[in-house]
């Protein structure tokens, strides 16, 4: 039973959050000159690391989207932190 | 080989059984082989096995960095089946199917394959309609798949919940006759004890930590034991993969997660079937031993921790007992996780991936134990011949470019 | 055997559920609205004097607003805020939303311990949201005098009264009984 | 028959409240506070069950979770309990036991014989023979050998566990005196401490044993501590065993009861205080009724007065279970000490043998004399002090790793490796004082000090493969040293191949007694040392726990929860039939009868008049603010910034892999307010994907998204005199288009009404705050019966919207369904700006035109309906799929079968013949465009 740390309302269990994607992805656009593979890859490739991971994670109950950095391995959570451009 | 039969039993037990011979040799890295497979689970070891019995390649080592069947392999509910929904599926499992009905014969080893038949459950007249399109989906595909009505389904099942509070009753289903569970351990076990006869070298305790690549083809592996030359190297590592795959700068569309699974204390029969509900998403079959063995959902944390956590087991097992009330009388005896390796579309990659001569079979997620033989013998085409079986042609890698994924889920409204 | 024959009713609105420890009712609220944006400039003009109250706190005044997210917000108040639905100039945007949380009042001194029986964990400590998982559903808790309210969504209502009245189902509660 | 009770001991029976219960038949005596085992061995049965595999005669072994003999089924009062072992279970007054994996009795076993054949059924013999025939031939002979109890098939235990969360800051598992000790510090620090110990009372081996904690008499001491742990905000918990440690310091603990509680506790510490169990010793039939734990003995005579026979023999090497041999001595027993040290300290009035061990039990039934030094020794009893395993399974569940102390011969936790403090017997510490000292200085917060290396004494006690005879190691499973002598053979090494091939460990009683056991023969087969050998690794749960403690009360109504209508009494007054749909109770039909036979006739009315249905699960998005159509852009297929207000559009959702994920029509009530009528089992999904743009592209300033669905019930009105049933209702309806959206007074409140048609008939949506729906329900409902106008059920919309040819997202479509599928490609064609999954509809096979399509089907003249999930197939006689249907009613307007259907490449098929294939059937159809009724759509404007 992990606890992820929601950057706005604190701790809370696992079961209120939803996991979105790894960091990083960002959008190829415009959709005209994106290669099938570039797209493909943007979809559906993850890097999945034993480690240290940053994702984008879901607060189920609140709708906020955050930065969640953790260890895939201990599961031990470093970090979470607002989406860019939330004022603190 | 040493031959394993009743006869063998009797003349052993006679004389104490101290004229078993080891299972497999324990083997150590030779400086090169023909092919090189990584991970010593039900698939690398079926691999081998198909290298050197159908491909008469026997040159060729399996590198398990711990101890072999350890992985997934040891750690399902040994469901085999068959019922899946689109062609490219039924053909895959169905060859593994297939391959299994022959197995312990084949190889000497009893895997105890036990066809019992299998119950998808549908509980609302949706999911019967769901169950027609995937009944039918089967037979066009030559495979004994049935719809099943609410009478028939239920006395297969005689304990499933008739109260007329619950929340999901038994509607009637799809039945696959040939389906059932096999004995997991025994699995691994036979093939490496049949691949090591035929002259493969099984060795344990090996983790690889660097793949070597040359003007774009692989030429070895680096592992804890040293290095070894290959020029074909399969990959047979599920959750392990992507981090192999690191090693030559190739990203999987893979996602980790650990799937749990459940035993309940040892009990006289009374389960004769493997059973999923589609209400509670739980799965269960009787194991020979008594335990109820079952599962459920993955944990839906990203993961390389073989751990399970508390809200999957509490959800499986409300889903149990909601299927079984009786079974509220039992007791959780043990439970455990793997490392599945999902898919963005849940069906595996099997095709080559990175350097020349470097083939993957993973992504088996959920499914990959009913898939062993098949898994094995198509991974064994590939790095024999260098191209693709008909059948593991659908399951490259370059479906996801080219926008041809094989969605179970989606396309039958069931998941793995 | 068939399909499932779903004769059972909803439980009344009105049920009471009562334990030695802790008793739960239905309470009307006022009159509720969502609101996001700029919260505190959207508090100003659509209910002056109503506080922002999170997790189990308990409101000092009659009009109040039950913080959901960063930036929403469930506005109660007894009388209508005197704008139109909408977009608003201040930056705030404003829905009036009638019932869309039924408020259960949980009193007693069980009240704490038979809300934890619907959490995943113990209930967290000083969360500026109101929202949280309880029986598999999103709600909102705010404090009360005796024990806390319990914001649910209408429809789920007849699912979280039966809830509790199983976790209850005449026994003691908790806290009489397990030390 | 050797047990007796002695005549006063017995700190925890009451004698005043005698009982009697029955096993296998027999009537036996206890007394209020026995367990079944002290009971049975007070009445002197031996022989209370027998082996997995060979059906040998067992007795009991040990005093707690570890008996992997007397495991019974229990019957009392009502209740069943399959598998119930004897130390755990308290006797109660009218209970039935009854021994499992035995016929007709544990005493007369059929299958007693099976052990003569064991020679021949080694550790994994199946996996060696029957090959021959399909397994399934032998396996039923199999399976009726194996299981322990039976499931009673009629009995169905409450859904009522209880399931609570809670915190604490400091965890203590185990009430012992460490745990003790470690909990009374803890509070006096001012901490929140959860005390929590398996056993009916606190106190551990004290109990038994007796003692003193701190210079204190351990009953006072335990006392105390529990006032001082509940002074300070924390709780103790008897009876209750915490059975998994899980990640970010969560714990799962299950409090037996009449009401069974299951909690999930978060501790900010854990100290791990679970003591240890003691070793058996391994000599040839070392499992014969009467061999038994020698700590076992004295907590049996101490606690219930209850004896195992009159003539022991207890062997140790050690002089830690002096005090066993001691008591039984006192209260009148003849015991001899065999101890395995040539020199040792003389114990005073007990007979001793030293320098020797056990080399053999004999006796069949049980114990009638041991083997030592070559000689029988007559006896009825063999206690076996075979040293100590500490429990470090919630260490290990937690993460830790375990070191070999060669001193201690014991696998103990590596300080660092879990987030957990070990004190007491389960770090090795069996002196009492030391124990003692180690929970006060962790209670308060200290990290004890790694533990100085005992030097070993001499030769750890082996399983000895010289020996002759079978040494169990594992009784319940009956793996013996044989069994891994032969695993060691073959090549199962491993720890974890070992367990696997002979079953070692995996019995009812986790391994507890038999681990080490066949770790350390492991060892000693292969030449190396158990640290070289491994360990396996432990998960939960700890001890067995009941499926229904963990299953909590989520049971039928309560397993996924229905969302119900706020008319729903009024729906059934009404004679509404109810149906989950798509986790939404919602009315089917009207009326009594045939199902398809009502939505046929309400679909006629529909049609003909006049019909109304509850359509308030309908999503309801509000979606404000000066982003707001970039928004809705960016997540819809079709654009919605080119709406007017007061106007509605249809549109689609798709996800990024350009599946179509949700469709549904868009109001936009003002320039920067729209609403999003998502399907009724997506709101939730397309709030997420609209918060996710919305914070990550659109800017989270600029739009909002609330979820109003409940504030509203929506009543749509629909067919030809739809307007006029409004209009009659007292609605002053504005004067709309169609798919145009207004707003009227209503009570005191607002009523949207919008002209939205999901039946192709003209249609009002309505929609007001759910305090006035009972009012707008009555006025329209008492309207109805001017126009022979009718409420209508799901089905009956169901029917009318595939007349139109209408999609359902997920029953028309599946997860490879893109618009151009659907035949809305406008969009793809055209839209030079980003939407959600747009890239994704111009990949080598989105722009195939073998993509499976959209289409109808009409079955010729008079022929019967198709039935959905029928599939069609090429006519080349090739068995392959082309698509299936997905959507099949009887129109009652056409009088005719209608289908919908995927077909590959549809869209240029119209009009040809397809071959249908359902169950082996196959039948013709042709391919017809999706819509079946008012192609050109002439009644949305209704009657004129």
């Amino acid at each position: 039973m992990q606890r992820f740390p929601c950057p706005f309302c604190g701790p809370r269990d696992e079961t209120e959050f939803h996991f979105a994607v790894e960091a990083g992805h960002a959008r190829p656009e415009p959709a005209g000159a994106v290669s099938d593979a570039a797209w493909a890859a943007y979809l559906y490739e993850a890097a999945s690391p034993k480690g240290t991971t940053r994702e984008v994670w879901l607060h189920l109950t609140c709708g906020e989207y955050f930065l969640l950095t953790r260890d895939t391995l201990t599961r031990a959570v470093n970090a979470s932190e607002p989406l860019p451009g939330v004022a603190p | 080989m040493q031959r394993y039969s009743a006869l063998s039993l009797l003349r052993q037990g006679l004389a104490g059984h101290k004229g078993w011979q080891s299972a497999w040799s324990k083997a150590t890295p030779k400086p090169a082989y023909d092919a090189v497979i990584i991970g010593g689970g039900g698939h690398g070891l079926a691999t081998a096995y198909y290298l050197a019995k159908a491909h008469g390649l026997t040159r060729v080592a399996v590198l398990e960095r711990g101890w072999i069947g350890g992985g997934n392999t040891g750690r399902n509910t040994t469901v085999c089946r068959s019922n899946y929904f689109f062609p490219e599926s039924v053909a895959l499992y169905d060859l593994a199917l297939r391959l299994y009905e022959g197995l312990s014969r084949e190889i000497n080893y009893n895997v105890m394959l036990s066809q019992r038949g299998m119950l998808i459950a549908a509980h609302t007249p949706a999911q019967m309609e769901i169950c027609n399109r995937i009944a039918n989906a089967m037979q066009i595909n030559g495979v004994d798949g049935k719809l099943m009505g609410a009478a028939e389904a239920a006395a297969k099942v005689p304990l499933a919940n008739t109260a007329p509070d619950a929340r999901y009753k038994l509607m009637g289903g799809i039945w696959q006759g040939r389906a059932g569970t096999a004995r997991h351990d025994a699995v691994a076990w036979g093939y490496a004890r049949a691949a090591s006869a035929l002259g493969v070298d099984i060795i344990e305790t090996c983790e690889v930590t660097g793949i070597d690549v040359q003007d774009g083809a692989v030429t070895g592996v680096e592992t804890t034991l040293g290095p070894i030359r290959t020029e074909r190297l399969g990959i047979a590592a599920a959750g392990a993969t992507p981090g192999l795959m690191a090693h030559v700068d190739v990203t999987l569309p893979i996602h980790d997660y650990a799937l749990q699974a459940f035993v309940s204390e040892p009990v006289k029969p009374c389960l004769d079937t493997v059973l999923l509900y589609l209400g509670t998403g739980t799965y269960v079959s009787q194991s020979d031993k008594g335990e109820l063995v079952f599962g459920g959902g993955l944990d839906r944390v990203p993961t390389h921790g073989q751990r399970g956590n508390l809200p999957v087991q509490e959800a499986v097992t409300a889903g149990l007992l909601e299927m079984f009330p009786a079974f509220g009388q039992l007791r959780l005896l043990r439970q455990w996780a793997g490392v599945v390796d999902v898919v963005s579309d849940s069906s595996p990659l099997i095709g080559p991936a990175g350097p020349e001569g470097v083939f993957i079979n993973c992504g088996w997620g959920t499914g990959g134990f009913k898939a062993i033989p098949a898994g094995g013998w198509l991974l064994a085409h590939l790095l024999a011949k260098g191209t693709h079986h008909e059948i593991s042609r659908p399951f490259d890698l370059r479906r996801f470019a080219e926008g041809r994924l094989i969605d179970e889920a989606a396309g039958s409204g069931i998941a793995h | 055997m068939e399909e499932r024959d779903w004769t059972d009713r909803p439980l009344a609105w009105d049920a009471v559920i009562a334990t030695p420890t802790c008793r739960v009712t239905r309470q009307q609220s006022g009159y509720q609205s969502l609101v996001s944006g700029d919260l505190a400039a959207g508090l100003t003009v659509l209910a002056p004097g109503a506080a922002m109250i999170g997790f189990a706190e308990t409101p000092a005044g009659a009009d109040y607003a039950i913080r959901i997210a960063r930036d929403r917000a469930l506005l109660v108040t007894q009388s209508p805020p005197a704008r139109e639905a909408g977009w608003q100039a201040e930056g705030v945007a404003l829905s009036p939303a009638g019932e869309c949380y039924a408020c259960l009042a949980l009193s007693g001194t069980g009240a704490m311990a038979l809300l934890a029986q619907g959490l995943t964990s113990a209930p967290p400590t000083g969360s500026p949201s109101a929202a949280l998982r309880f029986a598999g559903l999103t709600v909102l808790v705010t404090g009360a005098p005796h024990g806390c309210l319990l914001w649910v969504d209408p429809a789920s209502l007849s699912y979280v009264t039966g809830f509790l009245s199983r976790l209850t189902g005449g026994a003691p509660a908790p806290d009489a009984a397990s030390s | 028959m050797s047990g007796w009770r002695h005549d006063s001991l017995g700190a925890e029976i009451d004698r005043d409240r005698p009982l009697r219960f029955t096993f296998d038949g027999l009537s036996v005596p206890g007394f209020e506070g026995d367990t079944l085992a002290s009971a049975l061995m007070a009445a002197g049965h031996r022989i209370l069950g027998r082996s997995f595999k060979y059906h040998r005669p067992r007795g009991l072994w040990g005093l707690g979770a570890e008996e992997p003999n007397a495991v019974f089924d229990i019957r009392h009062e009502g209740s069943y309990l399959p598998n119930a072992r004897a130390t755990l279970s308290y006797a109660q007054d009218g209970m039935q036991v009854a021994s499992v994996n035995a016929w007709p009795s544990a005493r007369r076993d059929a299958f007693g014989l099976l052990d003569l054949a064991q020679r021949f059924l080694p550790a994994g013999f199946y996996y060696k023979t029957f090959m021959r025939l399909p397994w399934r031939i032998y396996e039923p002979m199999i399976r009726r050998m194996a299981g322990l109890g039976r499931v009673d098939p009629d009995y169905a235990p409450d859904a009522d566990g209880v399931q609570i969360s809670a915190a604490c800051d400091v965890l203590v598992i185990g009430a012992g005196p460490a745990g003790l000790a470690a909990a009374r510090a803890a509070a006096e620090a001012g901490k929140t401490v959860w005390l929590l110990e398996d056993a009916r009372h606190p106190g551990g081996a004290l109990r038994w044993r007796g003692g003193e904690i701190d210079g204190t008499p351990w009953r006072d001491y335990a006392r105390d501590t529990s006032q001082a742990v509940e002074a300070a905000g924390g709780r103790v918990m008897t009876d209750t065993s915490l059975w998994g440690a899980f990640d970010h310091g969560a714990f799962a603990a299950w409090q037996r009861g009449p009401r069974p509680r299951h909690w999930r506790i978060r501790a900010a510490r854990c100290i791990l205080a679970s003591g240890a169990i003691e070793r058996p010793l391994w000599f040839a039939d070392n499992d014969r009724p009467g061999v038994q734990s020698a700590e076992a003995a004295l907590h049996h005579l101490a606690l219930y007065g209850s004896l195992p026979g009159r003539r022991i023999l207890m062997a140790t090497d050690s002089d830690h279970s002096l005090p066993v041999a001691r008591a039984l001595k006192d209260a009148g027993a003849e015991v001899t000490v065999i101890d395995r040290r040539a020199e040792v300290p003389e114990a005073t009035g007990l007979a001793q043998i030293t320098g020797a061990g056990i080399e053999a039990a004999r006796g069949r039934r049980g114990v009638t004399a041991a083997l030592v030094k070559g000689e029988e020794i007559p006896c009825d009893t063999i206690l076996c002090a075979g040293g100590w395993t500490p429990s470090v399974h919630l260490w290990c569940q937690a993460g830790g790793r375990l070191d070999m102390d060669e001193g201690r011969d014991m696998l103990v936790p590596r300080p660092g490796t879990a987030p957990m403090t070990v004190i007491g017997a389960a770090t090795g510490t069996l002196d009492l004082a030391a124990a003692v000292a180690e929970g006060l200085a962790a209670g308060a917060g200290k990290t004890p000090a790694p533990k100085a290396p005992k030097p070993r004494a001499r030769a750890p006690l082996r399983p000895d493969p010289a020996r002759p005879g079978r040494q169990w190691l594992d009784l319940q499973n009956d793996v013996t040293l044989k069994d891994v002598a032969l695993a060691a053979r073959e090549g199962f090494t491993s720890v974890e191949h070992l367990k696997r091939y002979t079953t070692l460990g995996m019995a009812t009683d986790q391994g507890r007694l038999s681990n080490f056991a066949g770790l350390a023969a492991m060892a000693a087969l292969t030449n190396r040392s158990v640290a070289e050998t491994g360990t396996t690794t432990y998960r939960p749960p700890f001890q067995p726990v009941p499926l229904s403690a963990i299953a909590g009360p989520a049971r039928g109504a309560l397993y996924h929860p229905l969302k119900r209508l706020a008319l729903e009494e009024a729906h059934r007054a009404a004679g509404a039939r109810f149906r989950d749909y798509g986790g939404w109770l919602r009315p089917s039909v009207y009326g009594q009868g045939d199902e398809a036979a009502l939505a046929q006739s309400e679909a006629r009315t529909a049609r003909t008049t006049v019909a109304i249905f509850d359509a308030s699960p309908l999503g309801k998005l509000e979606v404000i603010g000066p982003g707001a159509a970039a928004l809705l852009d960016f997540t819809g297929y079709v654009r919605m910034s080119t709406l007017r207000p007061g106007r509605a559009r249809y549109g689609f959702m798709l996800s990024e892999s350009g599946i179509v994920y949700d469709d549904g029509v868009v109001l936009r009530l003002g320039a920067d307010h729209f609403v999003v009528s998502a399907s009724s089992s997506h709101v939730e999904g397309v709030r997420f994907v609209l918060e996710d743009a919305r914070q990550d592209r659109i800017g989270r300033a600029s739009v909002f998204v609330h979820d109003v669905t409940q504030a509203y019930v929506t009543l749509t009105v629909t067919g030809p005199d739809a307007r006029a049933l409004c209009r009659a209702a007292g609605l002053a309806l504005p004067d709309l288009p169609h798919m145009g959206v207004g707003e009227i007074a209503y009570q005191g409140a607002r009523l949207r009404v919008a002209r939205i048609s999901f039946t192709g008939d003209m249609s009002y949506e309505l929609s007001v705050p759910a305090r006035h729906a009972q009012t707008l329900r009555a006025r329209l409902d008492a309207a109805l019966a001017a126009f022979d106008g009718r409420w209508i059920g799901l089905e009956a919309v169901m029917l009318l919207r595939a007349e139109k040819g209408y999609v359902l997202i997920g029953k028309d479509t599946d997860g490879s369904t893109m618009p151009q599928d659907l035949g809305w490609d406008g969009p793809r064609a055209r839209r030079d700006d980003e939407y959600l999954g747009k890239r994704s509809l111009f990949t080598p096979e989105a722009a195939s035109t073998a993509r499976r399509q959209l289409v109808g089907l009409r079955v010729p003249e008079g022929g019967q309906p198709i039935r959905t999930g029928a599939h069609l197939i090429p006519d080349t006689g090739l068995r392959r799929s082309l698509g299936f249907v997905t959507s099949s009613y009887v129109s009652p307007v056409l009088d005719r079968p209608i289908a919908l259907a995927l077909l590959e490449g549809g869209l240029q098929k119209i009009g040809q013949t397809v071959r249908l294939f359902d169950d082996g059937v196959v039948r013709e159809a042709v391919v017809t465009a999706p819509c079946a009724y008012d192609p050109e759509g002439e009644r949305l404007d209704g009657r004129a």
